[in-house]
């Protein structure tokens, strides 16, 4: 399987659920997330690619129970509407509120592992890459691969920044007003000399070429389009939902 | 018309401006971070969209703020990628703002960051009321608590909460972005399109 | 291949307001030759090669300029309008800064360039890896570029610009923060290159130029104090004392030009040394 | 009153040595020139002067004083440390502030008159209200050595302090080491600039793969042109020619 078709399924598999997430009864959702959650294990291709982007999705799996918790309990709260479900610390919690936070819950969390789901198991540069390929203008290509860049190169440059106020007596280890101000002294370097730099750099890819001819600017093998049939019965999953349910709708 | 979009963040971003941008897009998600980590009770993560949209121009602005929150998910955090229609809004006005020399005074500054703020309070309630019901586990939650508890709907609790923290954020946010560029060298500055912005118009010429 | 460069009583204001910062220089450089602009700070070296490479009108909207300048068949009335990659290639004093690091491999970024300038040959592997082995750089090619020293990034940044084969190669100051013997690989490196394509570095001091290059011009405050060969330039040697760091050379000069003018074997190893043959 | 170093080795967590048992010691008044390839451990011999680094064995001891007992902000105050990139260092708007930032720090008494002196002598007493970076970089590369002069430290340390220099700012830089000579400063510079340094040298270290293979007078070095052949470096051209002369 190509990167490419990889992605495309992918890509087709968020679409699905982003339109579940705003059609389907909340009890589908909550267990479309377990599914989610269950097959960052189970399916291969979904599996978070680096040790960084593992941790990042037990985080938001965490964070996500956190949300939805606070989110049910509070509309239950709020929503003083229906019969009094249940109560904790002897504050009432009304039936109506509580549905009301479920699917607001569900829906978020559709939404939001959907996206998690599909960036943790996705190289950042394989996918401007394919973007690329999908007519992505090449200079948006490249302001994404440069953010990471910075991205990357960021803690280092911090570190050296810190070593040489240090050496002229930034007050780093002590008091909190001092500490403040050795921050302002750290911060101001990176800024001003990434700004310097980053305007040197967009001169050195001018001078390498880039943009000069912005309609021979790149020229990328397009792939050539090869059905596949994944990515389109997930398409057509997708819209059946859609109009499955606007019908009833209609009908109601 | 789609052509003449294209062409004209073709024009602002020519080559010397896309790492500035990239810098940029790398600053809104340093920031967010740097400000959560210290509990500063301010987000700051539109500083490197204002910067763009003063110094390169409101379409660029758009696409750093964008290009932000989507790179925001991908690093963990998926619900910045809702609020792309907020960063829209953050920096075309801004940019629009800069076009008309309202980054020269400081005091134009002032009244252009609290219009931001209520901007980005009326982009951002519908959103977070509908997807997040206003719970966005933030300090501010409080606030919209606060709000409907007295009896408002969760729309208007959010819009009150976005219009009392909001104001502030980009009020600093502008001043921050306004001190930045006047210490910045002006002589590589005048290498990014929206430099001129900052002129006073008479020394254009 | 290489290309000539003449530059006719050409002038270059930042501003109509500002001090000139070249005034009346003309200079011809011979196709597949090596030309040294030496001076101090401020001499205008850095601003005659942005002229030279196009960013000049660019970055600087305001600049005014006057006379000619002539890269091999194309005539420019003041300033060219758009940089002129890749015929004329540009590396920038600081070799980090030349790396864009939007590739994960020294192989790719080089691509990029290729990439950029829309012309990218079926085998790329065929252009860049006989590229690489001459500038010894091969074993690198599947590193990342953001993991090498300091004088792999320069070797590496010259790769990203002569991979376009420009006709015409400007040097900024490359030899800052080079020990001397990654001086010396430069030099070799340049020397291998000169038939095909004509260079023009600029440098403060004069002891990276002599053994390269085959003419030197020493620039000061925008107008050019000297042109002329390296033997030519070691007779005048004192007069320039002001503008080059000469301290070293002086007490040398009486015995060199004592040894250049008698065909000795002494005096022709000094003549190779010092790269005047 | 000196800065000494015993014995002092240091490696990276885990990794092989990047220094092995260096020792040498540098007056105030001296001028100590540490030369090698790059990547021998120059840059890291540096951080270990003021104790960003503290050796893996041996002492570092900075008027007597153990830099491992330390803090680099009370160490500051002895020895300033200067790298060689001065983006990682320029914060300020002005020249000014950027050299009154050290001394400040370090709560000297008499601020406004080092920061005076130390813009005259690097001449950039006329340049003080201008932005840092709106100067050629080799003055940028002089704001730093004016903002160690400032901190009126009594031992400097620098990184290829004349890296991209040209005459003018040479010619400046000679200058100041001879007034930093009269005040009595103890100067350790890393460079490979020999054709400049060498003739101000007291004393010379030789490094090569982490190891001292030389410590001592200056003339040495010029003389026996093994030594730096050892070190993998080169002499330099006029110094080549002399001897090509003498035979």
């Amino acid at each position: 399987m190509s990167t490419g078709q990889s992605l495309s399924r992918k890509l087709a598999l968020v679409l699905l659920l982003w339109v579940c997430a705003f059609t389907l009864p909340w009890t589908i959702q909550a267990s479309l997330c377990v599914v989610l959650i269950i097959a960052r294990y189970a399916v291969l291709p979904l599996r978070p690619i680096t040790p960084r982007s593992a941790k990042a999705f037990s985080r938001f799996i965490l964070y996500s129970i956190a949300v939805a918790t606070f989110i049910i309990l509070l509309n239950g709260l709020l929503i003083k509407e229906g019969a009094v479900a249940a109560k904790v610390f002897g504050i009432p919690l009304h039936k109506e509120g509580l549905l009301f936070g479920a699917r607001t819950a569900s829906r978020l969390l559709l939404l939001s592992f959907s996206i998690l789901l599909f960036f943790v198991s996705t190289s950042l540069p394989d996918l401007i890459e394919h973007l690329q390929t999908k007519g992505l203008p090449p200079y948006l290509a490249l302001v994404l691969l440069l953010t990471l860049h910075f991205l990357d190169q960021l803690p280092a440059r911090i570190h050296q920044i810190f070593l040489a106020q240090q050496a002229r007596g930034a007050p780093v280890d002590s008091g909190l007003l001092s500490r403040t101000k050795a921050l302002f002294s750290i911060l101001s370097p990176l800024v001003l000399s990434s700004i310097v730099e980053s305007i040197e750099r967009g001169t050195a890819l001018e001078l390498r070429g880039f943009l000069q001819r912005p309609q021979v600017a790149r020229v990328i093998k397009r792939s050539e389009s090869e059905t596949d049939w994944l990515t389109i019965s997930l398409i057509l999953l997708a819209l059946a939902v859609l109009i499955y349910r606007i019908v009833q709708w209609l009908i109601a | 018309m789609s052509f003449s979009i294209r062409q004209r963040i073709t024009d602002e971003m020519s080559g010397a401006a896309l790492p500035f941008v990239a810098f940029c897009i790398a600053l809104n998600l340093t920031a967010g971070q740097i400000t959560a980590a210290l509990k500063i009770p301010l987000y700051l993560d539109s500083i490197g969209t204002i910067l763009v949209a003063v110094l390169v121009g409101p379409w660029s602005a758009v696409i750093c703020g964008s290009a932000a929150n989507l790179l925001a998910a991908a690093l963990g955090n998926p619900s910045m990628i809702f609020f792309i229609p907020v960063v829209v809004v953050i920096g075309a006005f801004t940019g629009f703002l800069a076009r008309r020399g309202w980054f020269r005074k400081w005091y134009l500054v002032a009244i252009g960051g609290v219009l931001q703020g209520i901007l980005a309070a009326i982009a951002s309630a519908p959103i977070s009321a509908y997807l997040f019901s206003g719970v966005m586990m933030a300090g501010t939650d409080f606030l919209v608590l606060y709000f409907r508890s007295v009896g408002n709907t969760i729309l208007n609790s959010v819009l009150y909460q976005g219009l009392t923290s909001d104001p502030a954020d980009k009020l600093v946010s502008y001043f921050i972005v306004f001190f930045l560029v006047k210490n910045l060298p002006q002589r590589l500055i005048s290498r990014l399109r929206g430099a001129s912005n900052l002129r006073a118009p008479d020394s254009t010429t | 291949m290489a290309d000539r460069i003449v530059i006719q009583s050409f002038s270059l204001q930042y501003s109509a307001t500002t001090p000139g910062v070249l005034s009346s220089v003309s200079l011809d450089i011979p196709s597949g030759t090596c030309c040294a602009i030496l001076g101090p700070t401020g001499a205008g070296k850095s601003s005659l090669l942005q002229c030279l490479a196009g960013t000049m009108q660019r970055h600087h909207p305001e600049s005014v300029a006057s006379g000619t300048i002539q890269i091999g068949e194309r005539l420019f009335e003041a300033l060219p309008s758009h940089v002129l990659f890749p015929s004329v290639g540009y590396a920038l004093q600081d070799p980090h800064v030349q790396i864009s690091g939007v590739r994960d491999t020294v192989f790719g970024e080089i691509l990029f360039t290729l990439e950029n300038t829309g012309e990218v040959p079926d085998e790329p592997a065929a252009v860049i890896l006989p590229l690489l082995r001459k500038l010894g750089i091969d074993h690198l090619a599947d590193r990342k570029p953001t993991s090498l020293s300091g004088g792999e990034t320069q070797r590496v940044a010259l790769a990203t610009i002569l991979v376009a084969q420009p006709p015409v190669l400007l040097l900024d100051e490359p030899t800052t923060a080079m020990d001397l013997a990654a001086q010396e690989k430069l030099r070799g490196i340049l020397r291998g290159m000169k038939q095909s394509t004509t260079i023009v570095l600029t440098d403060t001091q004069l002891d990276f130029a002599l053994g390269i290059c085959d003419q030197i011009v020493v620039l000061e405050q925008g107008k050019v104090l000297f042109d002329g060969t390296p033997a030519a330039f070691l007779r005048r040697l004192d007069e320039f004392h002001t503008s080059l760091p000469l301290e070293n050379w002086l007490p040398l000069r009486q015995q060199i030009l004592r040894l250049l003018d008698q065909p000795s074997r002494l005096g022709s190893r000094l003549a190779l040394t010092l790269g005047l043959k | 009153m000196s800065i000494e170093l015993r014995n002092v080795s240091f490696s990276y967590a885990g990794d092989r040595p990047v220094l092995r048992d260096v020792s040498f010691s540098a007056e105030q008044g001296g001028f100590l020139l540490i030369i090698g390839q790059n990547g021998v451990g120059k840059s890291t011999l540096l951080k270990l002067l003021n104790g960003i680094l503290k050796p893996t064995s041996g002492q570092v001891l900075v008027n007597g004083v153990n830099t491992a007992t330390q803090p680099t902000s009370r160490l500051a105050k002895e020895i300033c440390v200067t790298f060689q990139n001065p983006a990682d260092q320029i914060f300020a708007s002005t020249i000014r502030a950027e050299v009154e930032f050290g001394p400040r720090n370090l709560r000297r008494k008499n601020v406004d008159q080092l920061v005076d002196d130390a813009l005259v002598l690097c001449g950039l007493d006329a340049l003080a209200s201008h932005h840092p970076y709106d100067l050629p970089s080799a003055q940028r590369k002089l704001l730093t050595v004016a903002s160690a002069i400032a901190s009126g430290a009594p031992y400097l340390a620098f990184d290829e302090p004349s890296a991209g220099l040209s005459q003018i700012e040479r010619s400046v830089f000679e200058g100041l080491l001879t007034a930093l000579k009269k005040e009595d400063r103890g100067m350790i510079v890393v460079s490979h600039d020999l054709a400049l340094l060498l003739p101000y040298a007291t004393a010379v270290l030789i490094l090569a793969r982490g190891e001292m293979i030389y410590y001592g007078n200056a003339e040495v070095v010029t003389q026996q042109d093994g030594l730096i052949r050892k070190a993998g470096l080169r002499l330099p051209l006029p110094y080549r020619l002399e001897k090509l002369f003498g035979k």
